[in-house]
């Protein structure tokens, strides 16, 4: 059996695995940002506040309504993904003509504002969300102890990922989606009601995140400042990926999970900085990101 | 000939000047009725937010990670003070100098990406710096760099002394504006002028933009340094906050609600932002809140800002 | 050879996306003619401008200028070697005086572009020649309105008279005429004829009056190749030429 | 004087039909730049029209202001006899106008299936993909290929060729020969007489007008924005070279 | 005066006069202002935040101070943790507010800047939410009192007592920065110290969400026991990351080195049960506690008290006797010299004393968190496990290297 730096292979594959269950909410977050910035070209700023609010919305629901995890799987969502569109609706649509770095500065405001609200609202200790009983438990795999309820995240993450990636690749609603990425104009004058599925495209981004905070909610803490740490780090796996490409921005996900988990075995100091330097690195090397292309 | 030939821009600019004076008169005035920490603390981040006026409002790029240069410098001078013993003066050069090299290293890495890229690239690098601000061992974590001592500057002046700092704070702060000032209107302010209104025939006429939007980045970041590590100073600590990515919003807030692009914009709001964060400072989150709300309102009904609106209604750059 | 022509191309070729704008073009500049490229629209006239002037990377291909390699340079470092273009849609700087628009382009010449620390007045040294320019193109009125306010005509002239400023050794116009009204046109016309006096000039052009009154030498460009190449004679007469530009006849 | 009497002589030469598009005292801007100052004309069912004019006339401005893809728009145009100029671009299309536009428009991110089939129907009746294919043939054999990897004729018919699948009667083509050698402009100008045949009616912008008179009823010229004279088909051998002068060749 | 007047306005809406009685000459303005400076917005809002004003109220209350002819007002802040909004309203409060004491502060890197305000301005300064042992170390200061805890005496009563009960092997999770490691250095000493060992230990950086890598090096040493040097949020997602993994069910222990009852409430016991950490102060110990606890709870959303906000009480009602018997508020040094000089005592805390450090000596508690069947009734989570004596619970004044206690 061969040994890496003092690591035996058993640990090395339960790190990977590790840095999989990460890598799987920076691929749907970041999924979400590329597909609202395909189409919208805003950076959506408020997207860990929408992570957030889907976590906190999962977590009211069980409070108040009853409403179990698996629901809340549908619930979060929905709920979410509707007042997404109704920012988009009532604000960002005024932003489209402009620069894009004011999409930026008002999900910024609006992010500070969802946050001070729940903040304001729920404190900032975080509540606590339990894993469904139906996925407590774990798998011994030998090298590691895998709680069942982290497979699921890979399993159900993946599966999302992938049905996204299918829906707009290979879907007539996909092909809406790219052309309009690309000449929102022409696709309109073909009869098509643009704004309208700029609306959607902004709630299923946004419900992408909020279905991510659900999945995230068993695992940390409900908290409202849950998304605004974590909505740099992927912003950072974002430029990687290269912007706007949704296969890209998947990939680099699970990929820079798993970076992330084995610079936490190797040298965990530099595990919070180390996007950043490959972020550094892509950029000096390949500007447009690795999956990116040349505009 | 030269200059009475352009009777529109010399009118253009008088107004300013009397502006500037009436400036000057006000902060003369104020410590004696004002809580001068507060003004110092104000005029600190109104030279920060002026710096970064320099940079969005006269070249066009949103730095989104403006705050590491802030924060940066505010660690150097705090550590040049406390642990080499540097007088006053000194500790805050070694900060902006700092912050100068700082800023050199990130414009070369970021400056070629314009827009939404430019902000989030800053965003991450900025990140970055703050985490090894965090780890560092002579940052002092999350405890800061503590008891920084005021000093005595050039050998005259004991900064202990309230009034003293204020009015030091106050020189430091006319010294930078001045220095924008020029700038703006200087032989290279006139080259950023022609790049930001177009940059493609500003490159055929044989500029190469990059370098000069990197100077334009390094002077931001080093008068960014200079109000970070006079910051350090007058609150005689350094902290994470500063280089927190709240603080850079923070800064972009200041420009634009006051207005970018606009010489005294950045003054007008960053002394409402410290004013809102000081007064509403019992209302807890609420303070958040009510930032997120003025962006917000910034950004859909007042692009120009508070000052920029008001140069538009008086038909005068301001 | 060198010192006969002041920028060749061989084999120049741009693609974008699969889509060959611009196929294994070789372009002779003599020194000191005015040399027109012409084509229909869509023939890749303005890519190889582009091409020609750094805004773009050709795919394949190489550019030499006064027999130096420019094929990787930057754009700005070819227009300080005195290679500068103008623009299809007119180039000034809208909100500075046309004053203020020729100085820009003085301090670039005169290497007073990175000093900060100095006060604007640090330019006015620049004044003298900037009206000499404006006057040259008869704007010397205008010095002290900003460029928006110009009409269209004669903000080709600023533009213009902002290139003279680098006194450039080889002048690259993109559609010096386009959208100009009649009156606009001669004037225009006339000062071309003027600055290339002497210097070299190598323009995009779509009106072949133009091109007849102006140019020594014209290239027609078709779906992106040299159709031919030759004076204004030989070129409208031949038959190629007016099938590119008259269509097919009755087929 | 000479448009004038074309446009005097125009309802005697065919009274009976309405006329299906009709552009009335059309002004639009690009931003701050004013780019029609009152274009009038007309198109009635079955005819194919071209407007001819040099770079920067405003051609492409008026079919995008048709199209309802110009930020600001004065005037009136009626299409079948209803107002459109209120319309956001999506309601014009389904009313049965679709949009070919000069840079052609073809997606990069679709393949050619995805792009044929991308605009959707509008009205009942439009063309099968087989009658497509049969038109062009080149496109069925290349269906899996990314759009843009066409070459420029291919793609020029792919853009015609989508359009007639949503059953707009009305097509408005910009510069469909533009860029594109002999023989595929001549395979084009079949085409556009083969759909003339089916009863489409068709706006051509054209700078090329020999290649117009292969195909067009009538001929409108446009200068800086207006319409400035007007001709019949049967007109134009007289009036070549008053088109010349017109055109700058 | 505007700015100033605008906050004295506020600072009035927020605030509770207490007695209208005639004013004492000795007593700066007639008036005693006590600044309660927290979080009002961030981490530490519900372990201290809004319940150390009404810690501080009460304490008012109970003392008397009207009855006695004492003029108490209570004003309030948020420090946002941010080291320099803290010591700039320190220094507001003191230079134009007029506040002659600020209580609480939690967040070291905010309570060592007010600590230097403090000094300087030389007005009092009594810690109850802040940790830093640096308090009454080399930062010690004559105008600050450490009133209910601090990082060694978390790292000593919890190092101690589980290796005395057989958690003789140790594995280290440590926040990556100051913090952490002193929290790690002091408990290794003691564990060290007892003859433990420390296996190892990773450096996991500030707000980490996800702890499961680090958590698996930890079953990786097979440590008996993991001890959590983090505080706050890094804290409840590691122990709730922990039971995910079956760290306890395992057999190995978690030991938090910074945990108060409003984390152990967001966790839910059936995360949190097992873990063993130490406290100063249990609302469910005694009937004065429970009292307390009683009327505290209705005026802070239901939230229980912890031992910040006791310790809150607890200092301010000192403080009150300290002016009471001194009839002078306007000399920090002086008045926290008269605090020092008075044996402590109070219905939460019992008695005690002040040592020449500044630290506020008094019993510290091994709590261990109940399983959930073992919870009767709301907020019951803590079973005693054992009592630090108030002589073995903080740090030797001779190791402090305090410059006060050095003549």
């Amino acid at each position: 059996m061969f040994e890496l730096l003092g690591i035996s292979p058993q640990a090395l594959f339960g790190q990977l695995l590790i840095g999989l269950i990460n890598g799987a909410f920076y691929a749907m977050l970041s999924l979400g940002l590329a597909v609202i910035f395909g189409l919208l070209n805003i950076i959506n700023f408020c997207h860990g506040a929408l992570y957030m609010m889907g976590a906190f919305v999962a977590y009211l629901a069980l409070q108040h309504l009853g409403l179990g995890y698996w629901p809340s799987l549908i619930v979060a969502p929905v709920v979410v993904g509707a007042f997404g569109m109704m920012l988009e609706r009532t604000m960002l649509r005024h932003l489209y003509k402009l620069d894009h770095i004011y999409g930026l500065l008002l999900t910024f405001g609006l992010a500070l504002v969802i946050e001070g609200v729940f903040r304001n609202e729920f404190g900032a200790s975080g509540l606590p969300y339990g894993i469904p009983p139906t996925l407590s438990g774990g798998q011994n795999l030998g090298f590691m102890f895998l709680p069942n309820y982290r497979a699921w995240v890979i399993v159900a993450s993946l599966g999302v990922c992938l049905a996204t990636w299918y829906v707009i690749e290979r879907t007539k609603l996909g092909a809406y989606l790219r052309a309009a990425t690309e000449n929102p104009t022409l696709v309109q004058a073909f009869g098509i009601n643009v704004p309208r599925m700029i609306t959607l495209t902004y709630g299923l981004g946004v419900a992408l995140a909020a279905l991510a905070g659900v999945l995230a909610a068993p695992i940390y803490q409900v908290s409202p400042l849950m998304g605004s740490n974590l909505i740099i780090v992927v912003f950072a796996v974002v430029v990687i990926g290269g912007m706007g490409s949704i296969l890209g921005s998947i990939v680099t996900g699970f990929t820079l999970g798993v970076v992330e988990g084995l610079t936490k075995v190797f040298y965990p100091e530099a595990s919070s900085t180390v996007i950043f330097i490959i972020m550094a690195i892509v950029l000096l090397i390949r500007p447009t990101g690795l999956f990116g292309r040349a505009h | 000939m030269a200059r009475d030939t352009a009777p529109r821009a010399k009118n253009g600019y008088r107004h300013q000047y009397a502006i500037f004076a009436f400036m000057v008169a006000l902060f003369l005035v104020l410590p004696y009725v004002i809580y001068p920490v507060f003004l110092m603390q104000a005029l600190c981040f109104a030279l920060f937010a002026c710096a970064f006026n320099l940079l969005i409002g006269y070249t066009g790029l949103v730095s989104f990670g403006h705050a590491m240069f802030l924060g940066a410098a505010g660690y150097i001078s705090a550590h040049a003070a406390k642990v080499w013993g540097l007088p006053p003066e000194l500790a805050i050069l070694a900060g902006t100098a700092a912050s100068a090299a700082l800023g050199l290293v990130v414009g070369l890495l970021a400056i070629r990406r314009q827009g939404i890229y430019f902000a989030m690239i800053t965003l991450a690098l900025a990140q970055m710096i703050f985490f090894f601000s965090l780890q560092a061992k002579f940052t002092g974590g999350e405890d800061g760099i503590q008891s920084v001592p005021r000093g005595v500057m050039f050998g005259i002046l004991n900064l202990q002394d309230m009034m003293t700092m204020y009015f030091v704070v106050l020189a430091i702060f006319l010294a930078g504006f001045l220095l924008i000032c020029r700038v703006i209107h200087s032989p290279f302010g006139q080259v950023l002028k022609a790049i930001r209104e177009n940059e493609p025939r500003a490159i055929s006429l044989g500029y190469n933009v990059h370098q000069y939007k990197l100077i334009a980045f390094v002077l931001s970041a080093a008068l960014s340094g200079l109000a970070g590590g006079t910051k350090a100073i007058v609150f005689q600590l350094a902290s994470l906050t500063d280089v927190h990515w709240t603080m850079s919003g923070e800064v972009v807030l200041m420009t634009l609600l006051g207005g970018m692009g606009t010489l005294f914009g950045p003054v007008v709001g960053a002394f409402i932002v410290i004013a809102m964060q000081n007064y509403l400072a019992q209302l807890g989150s609420w303070v958040t809140i009510a930032q997120g709300v003025v962006f917000v309102i910034c950004v859909l009904a007042f692009r120009r800002g508070i000052v920029g609106e008001l140069g538009r209604f008086l038909k005068k750059p301001l | 050879m060198a010192g006969d022509y002041i920028l060749e191309t061989e084999r120049l070729t741009k693609e974008f996306r699969g889509f060959v704008a611009v196929n294994g073009v070789g372009l002779r500049v003599r020194r000191g003619s005015v040399h027109a490229l012409i084509g229909p629209n869509g023939a890749g006239k303005t890519t190889c401008f582009n091409l020609l002037t750094k805004f773009l990377t050709p795919s394949a291909g190489r550019i030499l200028y006064n027999g130096r390699d420019i094929t990787r340079a930057a754009p700005a470092d070819v227009a300080q070697m005195g290679l500068v273009r103008s623009f299809q849609i007119s180039a000034v700087f809208p909100h500075l005086t046309l004053l203020e628009n020729v100085r820009v382009a003085l301090q670039k010449k005169r290497g007073k572009s990175f000093d900060f620390w100095r006060s604007e007045r640090a330019l006015d040294s620049l004044n003298d020649r900037a009206a000499e320019l404006l006057a040259e193109v008869g704007l010397a009125e205008f010095a002290h309105l900003t460029a928006v306010e110009l009409p269209y005509g004669r903000k080709r002239a600023l533009e213009i008279a902002t290139t003279l400023a680098l006194e450039p050794e080889l002048l690259l116009l993109d559609e010096p005429t386009a959208g100009m009204g009649h009156e606009d046109l001669g004037r225009v016309v006339a000062l071309i004829k003027r600055v290339a006096a002497n210097r070299t000039v190598l323009m995009v052009e779509h009106n072949l009056s133009v091109v007849a009154d102006l140019s020594h030498t014209i290239t027609v460009l078709a779906r992106g190749e040299v159709l031919v190449e030759g004076d204004y004679a030989a070129v409208s007469k031949n038959p190629q030429v007016i099938e590119a530009y008259m269509g097919s006849g009755h087929a | 004087m000479r448009d004038n009497l074309a446009r005097d002589a125009r309802p005697a030469a065919a009274p009976a039909a309405a006329p299906m598009l009709e552009v009335k005292d059309l002004h639009a801007w690009y931003g701050e730049s004013h780019i029609l100052h009152g274009m009038n004309f007309d198109i009635r069912p079955g005819e194919v029209v071209t407007l001819l004019g040099r770079n920067g006339a405003g051609k492409t401005t008026t079919l995008k202001s048709i199209m309802g893809i110009v930020a600001k728009r004065t005037g009136s145009i009626l299409f079948e006899g209803a107002e459109t100029a209120g319309l956001a671009s999506n309601r014009i299309a389904r009313l049965g106008l679709a949009f070919c536009p000069e840079e052609r428009g073809i997606f990069a991110s679709l393949d050619v299936r995805e792009n044929l089939l991308l605009p959707p129907q509008v009205r009942p009746g439009g063309m099968s993909v087989e009658t497509i294919f049969e038109l062009f043939p080149n496109l069925k054999e290349r269906l899996a290929s990314q759009g843009t990897k066409l070459s420029g004729g291919e793609q020029q018919m792919l853009a015609i060729g989508r359009i007639l699948r949503t059953g707009a009667r009305l097509l408005l083509l910009d510069e469909p020969t533009e860029g594109l050698a002999p023989v595929i402009i001549q395979q084009i100008g079949a085409t556009l007489r083969r759909l003339k045949a089916e009863g489409f009616t068709i706006l051509l912008v054209e700078q090329n007008f020999r290649f117009a008179a292969t195909v067009a009823d009538r001929h409108y010229v446009v200068e800086r924005g207006k319409v400035v004279d007007h001709f019949q088909a049967s007109e134009i051998e007289k009036s070549v070279d008053k088109l010349r002068n017109y055109l700058g060749v | 005066m505007r700015g100033v007047k605008s906050v004295k306005a506020l600072g009035l809406a927020a605030a509770v006069a207490l007695a209208a009685g005639t004013a004492q000459a000795q007593v700066s303005d007639g008036v005693i202002k006590i600044g309660v400076l927290t979080d009002m917005s961030s981490l530490y809002t519900d372990l201290a935040g809004a319940g150390s004003v009404v810690a501080a109220k009460m304490a008012v209350e109970d003392f008397g101070a009207a009855a006695k002819g004492m003029k108490v007002e209570i004003v309030s802040a948020d420090h946002q943790n941010k080291p320099d909004v803290g010591s700039a309203i320190a220094r507001q409060w003191y230079d134009a507010d007029k506040v002659d004491v600020i209580v609480d502060v939690p967040n070291s890197g905010v309570a060592l800047a007010v600590n230097e305000v403090t000094r300087e301005k030389n007005k009092v300064f009594l810690v109850s939410g802040a940790a830093s042992s640096a308090l009454t170390g080399d930062k010690c200061s004559p105008n600050t009192i450490h009133w209910t805890y601090d990082t060694w005496a978390l790292a000593n009563g919890t190092g101690r007592a589980i290796v005395k009960t057989g958690g003789d092997t140790w594995f280290f999770i440590t926040a990556d920065y100051a913090f952490g490691h002193q929290l790690e250095a002091d408990t290794s000493a003691v564990v060290k110290e007892m003859g433990g060992k420390v296996l190892g230990a990773v450096r996991a950086p500030l707000n980490t969400p996800d702890f499961s890598s680090f958590l698996l090096q930890a079953q990786a040493s097979k440590a008996k026991i993991v001890g959590l040097a983090n505080a706050g949020g890094d804290t409840v997602n590691s122990i709730k990351q922990a039971s995910e993994f079956g760290i306890v069910k395992g057999g190995q222990n978690l030991a938090g080195l910074l945990v108060f009852l409003t984390d152990v409430h967001s966790l839910g016991l059936p995360v949190a049960q097992g873990l063993i950490f130490t406290e100063a102060w249990y609302w469910d110990m005694n009937d004065a506690n429970r009292a307390f606890a009683a009327k505290f709870a209705p005026q802070d959303k239901g939230i229980h008290p912890t031992m910040i906000h006791a310790g809150v009480y607890s200092a301010v009602t000192h403080y009150l006797k300290a002016i009471e018997q001194a009839k002078n508020d306007t000399d920090g040094k002086a008045v926290v010299a008269k605090m020092k000089s008075m044996p402590t005592d109070d219905k939460l805390f019992g008695k005690g004393t002040i040592r020449a450090d500044g630290r506020h000596i008094h019993d510290m508690y091994l709590f261990e968190v109940k399983k959930p069947d073992e919870s009767k009734k709301p907020w019951d989570y803590y079973k005693l496990r054992a009592t630090i004596p108030a002589a073995e619970a903080f740090r030797p004044v001779d190791k402090g290297n305090c410059p006060l206690t050095k003549s």
